[in-house]
């Protein structure tokens, strides 16, 4: 076990693959002689060679195009979209294609491909560099979306989705890179190196995709949350007092319903929580299946906080980004209700 | 101009008004090809596999052609294929044509929701196909199933796969002509157009990547080089110098608008790859042997590690664009008869009738012989249903297959769906 | 008054509006000398010549992007994509662009353009030509979404689209062009000559963006459907004899929770349809709404009955959609729960 | 080669390999630009303003050039430029630099976010924003601010942008630098690189559909143009004959990825215009002269009707991407210093000393002012707030302009907010 960010951790995961299995090729725009604007592949390129770890043109409908080709062709392409705010130019890609080939061609064809992306704001990136696109992934049939909340997870997820044979979004909280933040930003942020979830086992190790994780017992409401939020939710459960459950959901798609409606049912409450814009965003999702599963359990509506339904704003960051008081305010409310 | 004549002309500038291109003629109108410009057959010189691309740029505006109007096989570009390899290509379109006839048959007897045909333009995947070795991977669109055919994929499957029966490969999934067969090198087919340009870059990657030998070939038609793939795939091909072979099938229209849309002020859609510095060929796409002998060229330089050739087959589009589709709308009724390059068939049969290895009568009885295999075929497909009559695949294999292993949520709504 | 096909009070839509405006300009694939592939624009090319209504080339990229251009030099594009499945191409430029300059540039810059598609299945289109798409609209602040069930709203609805000052997504539930279709394919549909909301006024006239309309008084459940599925609803609850309040939403967003909210309150149940896939579909969005807002005015679950998670079938279409069985199962099991 | 010798080649092929360009130096090594081929100022002919493309295809691999090694201006492109107009054009160079440099000092004090900056490119904003008519609308990216300083917007305006204060026009939505203003014909600037490339041409056809005189200016990077808007902007400029400039920065970097990765295969950027039919420049980006000549022929064809001109200016990115980039990690630390084609504003200077309207100490004189200007600025900007101190757009701002009127959804978020 070693210490490591969460940058590390991601990087590791694409190391020990890349050494495991020839058909694991890393690309995208920066990627390669550099390691990526954030670093998450620094020194890939050196270890394994120009051919295995690359610079791409600045094209997402290209990465992520091409990387199809190689899919089907069977490699285990790994790549990276910059920010998940410039997914789109490859969204027909991943919609029409990734997500497709297996079901269109019954098997003939299959697209085991990695999409990773950075995502979230609170580092004033502004409109561009902020998005939360999960929603955009979980309508599309074919595809797997998952948004780690640590370095533990994301080494063990990346693998997972590495090694899964159809095609996995990996949603990249980027404000937890290199720590957990819990939405106070006035505050100095505790480094993954002092925190027990950056103890990362070496080598290869799997978590499953579909599995949630309790990361706080309670009775009182529970919350479901994932990547940045499973801090925050935690903060506002510990300055309110309220005996919250907290469910870092881990993978979206497959969504783990069991722990969720487990837990409903015992508190009979629930909070939704996650920074992408309210509207059809996946807590709607969320909301919609916890009130399907545990109708006759719940004792107060489920309560969505989320980013408001604008674009995510520069100088109002924390005033769009669903901080400990905004969730604070919704577990009373939920739980008073 | 001086910079005070150009002063003038800035501040007293005319009304901008919008240039939207219209083909040469109507429907009404008297159809008019004498804006394309034929060379003579065997007219265009065949450069040396290794050129440098820059120095022939002109092959890009110009038409390799092989058969001349004697039917001769003359030029640089002859000269490649057997007797025995020319009447196998002969067999292969007349095969093409009939189960087009037969197909379209069915479907307007309601066997079938939709069918595309290939009238006219025959000779592109039939040809490209035996230039290709085995192994080699095409990303086709709907109009290339002379790949298939060519390369001896079952009939019979085809046809189940156009009728959605209980023996379709693709289990119902698939709008009809959406074949797919990674066997015979025919990547599954996508309603969404251009998006299997860029994916063919990158399976040419992959091989390059793997150090294999094999390589791809992309297809596209005029109207779709427009989309926004095709630009990805030739920068990708181009930057990292794939093994791919990047074909488009210029037959003159998508749907209902005419080529000028898509190429705007640009010749020809092989001046597209001059950009990128990739060697640009143009073909007669009517033109069995001249198709063969570009193709043979390009998939060479691929195998070779020396990047990828864009090439433009120049055809026509003589049927209706789908069964959706009737062109007399929008071009006059015997556009196609004007068309000055001719048809495949006519011409590669012509050819080897000069060359003294087929006749008239051999064409009729072939033609014959063909038409039993293709009813034949139809029947036994015909005989695992319909779209809407005998057998079909189950709602239950409409759940299957959207992922390797079936998540819960899907498997809760099959359970609900009762299947 | 007018009998007309939904295409023809589309069509009509546009015609009142080109000659009202100069600044209204149609194009798209096979829109200008063809009039459309659905024949939407039959005629315009002719009336109003080849710089008003023109063909495009093949790049739902270039359609969208060109026309935000044209919309902030001042122009009102009203754009067609060929159908909605082949939105995605464009899909950066909407959710990017469209949806965001007024924002970004703090109204320095505005797009009022109207893309319109045709969306659904129930035509043998397979995969690529039956979508459903509308949640990857709503997820976006800065769209409006519409989606008319019959001419009379078509036209008004897309007056006020044309006239809006904003980006609105029109989708057009293809299936309902010709007449009004219930779910039954096996039977003859009416045409819209014989039908009374095929009646249209001549002329200008609007609908207002963001009101929903009662089409079935009910108060045993309220059933929130759009498109196609309103017509399969009312043959559900007819079928069923379940005194079932249709709501027909016809824009989704903005959207009228306010008439939502009266009926489900009246009703205490509520089923939501549509086609779409169901994870993430807009009735995630509708059931999260509605128990956010009437959760102690419900009896039962809110139940969703959708397309499955599957890409759309080519021969297994009508186990596919969501027809007026499975929407009165739905009725039912939502009644007696 | 013989068919039986192509035979024997395409069965035994050998392992395919992938290419993947690589910069002539990375860090640690010497800086070398002797694969950059200078031709000398004044020898690229100046075609007529209605040339017929095809026949000057050769401009898109020679580089316009103006201004010798002596200062003097030369050859046919030469000549446009009184002397007020060029000591106008060497403040303005002047000025953005003066801004960069006090900005980045700025975000470094933690005044703002971010910042990006032009060093060395300053001559191609600011010298193209001279030769556009009042009316004329750029769609720029994050690197041509010189249009706004050239066309006369308020640098207090720009600062408050960059600050996100209680006077910033954008009211805190955009990242710094990303301006917008419709009279200074500068569209509001988009983080996704290249969507602004076809919204240009859009503007352009809007303005030909509207018989107005006005025409767009599209801006991008060498390393976007491998975006898919690059192709769906040339295909419709192509087909429309819209009145635009497309213009090309190639300023050798896109962030740590050289040109060769965008460029592939094609020997220059402005080459990917000659697969359009588009007449294709490219023009020394550190010549003021060069730029404005250029840009004045180009804004004459679409002024004139005669449709896009597509423009590649070879420049070079001295600074950083942006402050969150650090280029010594990816190229060497005195690359700029060897960058063959000088700095623009001492080719400049030097030119105007030649001329004699100029001198080293004026010009010392003149950046002590511009930078009390500068600083004047910045202290009034500063006075309105700064992104973490002092006044801000509000919480209520955000919420404003989703819509032009808010719809109800909204106005319930607000009121949550409390705001
Ligand atoms: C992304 C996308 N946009 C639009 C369509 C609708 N469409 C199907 S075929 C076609 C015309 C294609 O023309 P071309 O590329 O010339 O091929 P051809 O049919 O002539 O072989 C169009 C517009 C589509 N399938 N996909
Ligand atoms: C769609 C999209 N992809 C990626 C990025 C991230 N990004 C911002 S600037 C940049 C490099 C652009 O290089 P170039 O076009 O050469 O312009 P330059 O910065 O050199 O002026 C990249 C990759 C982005 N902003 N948008
Ligand atoms: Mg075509
Ligand atoms: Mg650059």
């Amino acid at each position: 076990m070693a210490r490591m960010t969460m940058i590390e951790a991601i990087r590791d995961a694409m190391d020990v693959m890349m050494a495991r299995d020839e058909r694991v090729v890393v690309f995208g725009e920066d990627v390669g002689y550099f390691g990526g604007v954030f670093r998450c592949t620094a020194g890939l390129q050196q270890k394994y060679g120009k051919t295995r770890c690359f610079d791409t043109p600045i094209s997402e409908a290209g990465i992520v195009g091409t990387a199809i080709g190689m899919a089907s062709y069977g490699l285990r392409p790994c790549v990276e979209i910059q920010f998940a705010d410039y997914m789109y130019p490859a969204y027909d890609q991943i919609v029409s294609e990734a997500a497709r080939l297996r079901y269109r061609s019954n098997g003939e064809f299959t697209c085991p491909l990695v999409i990773r992306m950075p995502t979230g704001g609170g580092i004033f990136g502004g409109q561009t560099h902020s998005q939360s696109p999960e929603a955009l992934f979980t309508h599309v049939a074919g595809l797997k979306t998952v948004v780690p909340s640590n370095p533990y997870d994301a080494k063990g997820l990346l693998i997972s989705a590495i090694e899964d044979p159809d095609p996995v979004i990996f949603l990249e909280p980027k404000r937890l890179y290199n720590g957990p933040f819990d939405g106070h930003h006035d505050r100095p942020i505790t480094p993954w190196s002092k925190h027990e979830l950056g103890e990362v086992p070496s080598g290869h190790f799997v978590l499953p995709l579909g599995k949630a994780s309790v990361v706080r017992t309670g009775s009182a409401v529970t919350v479901l949350a994932y990547g940045t939020m499973v801090y925050v939710a935690q903060a506002a459960a510990t300055e309110t007092g309220i005996d919250a459950e907290i469910i870092d959901l881990r993978t979206l798609i497959p969504l783990d319903l069991e722990t969720i409606a487990a837990s409903v049912r015992k508190t009979g409450r629930c909070v939704v929580v996650h920074e992408a814009t309210l509207t059809s965003g996946f807590g709607a999702e969320l909301a919609a299946l916890v009130q399907e599963s545990c109708f006759f359990h719940l004792e107060a509506p489920i309560t969505r906080v989320t980013g408001w339904d604008t674009p995510y704003p520069h100088a109002q960051e924390w005033d769009y980004f669903p901080g400990p008081a905004r969730v604070g305010r919704a577990l009373v409310e939920t739980v008073e209700a | 101009m001086s910079s005070q004549e150009l002063r003038k002309v800035m501040s007293e500038p005319e009304p901008l008004s919008l240039h939207v291109p219209e083909p040469a003629v109507r429907p009404g109108g008297n159809p008019d090809f004498s804006n394309v410009k034929i060379p003579r057959a065997g007219a265009v010189p065949r450069p040396e596999i290794d050129v440098d691309p820059e120095t022939i740029r002109e092959l890009a505006f110009s038409i390799i052609r092989v058969l001349n109007r004697n039917g001769e096989a003359v030029g640089p570009w002859a000269g490649l294929l057997s007797d025995e390899e020319l009447i196998e290509g002969m067999r292969h379109m007349m095969t093409l044509r009939t189960f087009d006839a037969r197909m379209l048959i069915a479907q307007r007897q309601g066997k079938t929701s939709f069918y595309m045909q290939h009238l006219g333009e025959e000779a592109i995947s039939c040809a490209f196909r035996k230039a290709l070795s085995p192994g080699d991977m095409n990303f086709p669109t709907y109009r290339q199933a002379g790949l298939l055919i060519a390369g001896g994929y079952s009939m019979v499957d085809m046809m189940c796969q156009v009728y959605s029966n209980s023996r379709d490969p693709l289990k119902g999934r698939q709008l009809p002509v959406m074949y797919a067969s990674k066997e015979h090198g025919f990547f599954t087919i996508s309603g969404n157009l251009a998006t299997q340009y860029v994916q063919a870059v990158g399976w040419a990657m992959a091989s390059a990547i793997s150090k294999d030998t094999k390589i791809a070939a992309a297809w596209i038609g005029d109207g779709s080089t427009a989309e926004s793939d095709f630009h990805a795939a030739l920068v990708f091909a181009s930057t990292y110098k794939a093994p791919v072979v990047l074909n488009i099938v210029n037959n003159q229209w998508a749907i209902s608008t005419f080529q000028g849309i898509a190429r705007g002020g640009s010749g020809t859609f092989a001046a597209r790859g001059l950009g990128f510095g990739i060697p640009s060929l143009r073909v007669d796409g009517n033109d069995y042997l001249a198709v063969h002998a570009a193709a043979k060229w390009a998939i060479e330089r691929a195998r070779r590690n020396l990047g990828p050739t864009l090439i433009e087959y120049v055809t026509y589009r003589v049927g209706a664009h789908s069964t959706s589709d009737d062109p007399s709308a929008y071009r006059p009724k015997t556009e196609s008869d004007a068309w000055p390059l001719g048809d495949p068939i006519i011409r590669l049969k012509n050819h080897l009738i000069v060359k003294g290895v087929w006749s008239e009568e051999r064409h009729k009885q072939t033609e014959a012989e063909i038409l039993d295999t293709v009813i034949a075929a139809q029947k036994e497909a015909e005989s695992y249903g319909t779209l809407h009559a005998g057998g079909k695949p189950s709602a239950r294999d409409m759940f299957d297959r959207v992922y390797a292993e079936m998540p819960p949520h899907l498997r809760r709504q099959r359970q609900q769906a009762g299947v």
